[in-house]
């Protein structure tokens, strides 16, 4: 294995964040193709199914993790799983604070129409989201992490696919509407009698 | 247990509470019939027969449940109090409805969609072990003096000097009657008579000098200036002056 | 590499503490023969001058540890980014304590209107504050350090600039942690609607 490549292993032990050749380049002193080229070096040498460890792209850079392979005896060693799992709750925030950063805590609360404290207090615990600053009103404003882009397998929040998708098709939200409409009508309707 | 489990047999319905959900999301079975109580005692039955307390079902039923109780209040509210309350027209109100629950609607998508990725990730572990300490802190004390600017700080105390805005309350209307002021009217008329008619005490006043007025009148009961009687509901109420009894300070001041 | 080798590295790669034989032997559930020939097998993979990593036998038992010839550049990587950024959160809760000490931690928390365990955590690691006693309710309260009057170029706690030119109502008369602390209330009380 090439000097450069030893290095850049090391480095990737130690940094708990992922990352990225433009980083590497700076404190190696390397260029972007001898970078590369050991990266090359390095994914070779951690091919699938020839290490326990396994090295992955996510959140702009590289990192190294555990193989699968290991998952069982980690879990031991360890005594804890993988991910704790995440309510629909937690879920719910954390999708708002991925697609909407920054956004507050009361933001939170009126997309989901329930208060959001402690969703909001045990994504932070994990450290899935973070404080990023305030807002105009003062309030703390939330992201995500790198934890999380790592966690969820991302390379960026950018990454996550367009919300609107999940919107339903014009016709049903014509339908909607009308449904609403005729429901204040008939709420109006009531009110005159 | 899941939520999907629980069945109901109610008057205007009969099946799992899932499928209650769907069809009064569809308008295929009408919130305004649907006794709720009904709902909510039969999943207490059903804890009762289950015997244990799942904290994630019963917190969803919670929350589903006061969805469809306000879901509800607006559908029983008549349309004039919404509009003064939303301050929207049926059209506008609709907009705003549906635009809020597509914003709801969508993150619950995304949320479905996070949960799968993360069941699709393999089962790999990062490390979390800390630097080794001869890396941890070397960084700021092997720092050339002034690095960071004393400025910054006080830029930050400041920002924490700021107080919020004032809440804007100038789009709800005003409250323009107050508890002392029909504590008096009520004095008032007691005065001249020793029993009146609610309905006579209230006759022309808007809905909240009513709710007000009530309100006034519980003063004075808890006072014992005055007592009252209602012979069935919705009956007519009949006030009366409480023999002896002195009219005391301003309301609010016992 | 034999898959027991494997399993191996990857529990030393995500243990923080070095791993004893019969810890090995536990989670795997293999004899000592077999994790001793796996051990010898992962010595060779990490003979020194192959890997980025090298195997350490220590008292406790096993342990992977960066090569020393990656040392210049690990210091470049995580001296730097580390030292250049305060977040948020550390920064108001540095303030604070550099202003109001001694203060303790639900103070803290009251000015900010959230939670303040991590930032006071990371400030303490990084050795920007430090404990000096306890508050009349027991409470531990802080004050900053003579390093961080060393990164911020002071000669003592007294020299701090005058809030004044970043103070939104100057012409307030109360005392700074009588001001900070109302405020703070009343940011708590906007989040929590």
């Amino acid at each position: 294995m090439s000097e450069l490549a030893r290095i850049i292993e090391a480095l990737l032990f130690l940094a708990s964040d992922p990352l990225a050749v433009t980083e590497l380049c700076e404190v190696t002193g390397e260029s972007a193709a001898a970078v590369g080229a050991a990266l090359e070096e390095l994914a070779e040498a951690f091919a699938p199914g020839e290490r326990g460890l396994v090295l992955r792209e996510l959140a702009g850079g590289f990192t190294l993790a555990s193989d699968p392979i290991a998952e069982a005896a980690a879990r031991a060693l360890l005594a804890k799983p993988r991910l704790a799992t995440l309510t629909p709750a937690q879920l719910e925030t954390l999708a708002i604070v991925a697609y909407l950063a920054p956004v507050s805590r009361p933001e939170i609360a009126r997309i989901r129409g329930v208060n959001a404290d402690s969703p909001v207090a045990s994504l932070l615990d994990r450290g899935l989201i973070e404080e990023s600053g305030r807002s105009q009103f003062g309030a703390v404003v939330y992201r995500t992490t790198t934890l999380f882009l790592k966690v969820f397998g991302l390379q960026g929040a950018g990454e996550l696919p367009d919300v609107a998708q999940w919107d339903p098709t014009p016709e049903e939200q014509r339908a909607l509407r009308e449904r609403l409409l005729a429901a204040g009508e008939a709420r109006a309707g009531i009110a005159s009698e | 247990m899941h939520l999907a489990e629980l069945e109901l047999d109610l008057d205007v319905f009969s099946g799992p509470f899932d499928l209650l959900l769907t069809l009064v999301l569809r308008e295929e079975v009408d919130l305004r019939e649907l006794a709720l109580a009904e709902v909510v005692l039969a999943y207490l039955d059903h804890l009762d027969a289950r015997g244990d307390l799942d904290l994630e079902v019963t917190t969803e039923f919670i929350v589903l449940v006061a969805a469809l109780l306000e879901l509800k209040s607006r559908l029983l509210l008549p349309g004039e109090e919404l509009e003064e309350l939303l301050e929207l027209e049926p059209g506008e109100a609709a907009e705003e409805l549906l635009a809020r629950m597509l914003e709801a609607r969508r993150y619950r998508a995304a949320a479905a969609y996070l949960a799968d990725v993360l069941a699709d990730q393999p089962a790999v572990r990062f490390r979390e072990a800390p630097l080794p300490a001869h890396l941890r802190r070397s960084s700021l004390e092997e720092l050339e003096a002034a690095a960071w600017d004393p400025a910054t700080l006080a830029r930050a105390l400041g920002g924490l000097l700021a107080l919020p805005p004032k809440l804007d309350f100038s789009h709800i209307s005003v409250m323009r009657v107050s508890v002392a002021e029909r504590v008096a009217h009520l004095r008032a008329l007691l005065r001249s008579a020793v029993a009146l008619s609610f309905d006579d005490a209230v006759r022309g006043a808007d809905r909240m000098t009513v709710a007000v007025t009530l309100w006034a009148l519980l003063e004075l009961y808890k006072r014992g200036e005055a007592s009252w009687e209602q012979i069935e509901p919705f009956g007519e109420i009949t006030v009366r002056r409480v023999p002896g009894a002195r009219p005391g300070g301003p309301a609010g001041t016992p």
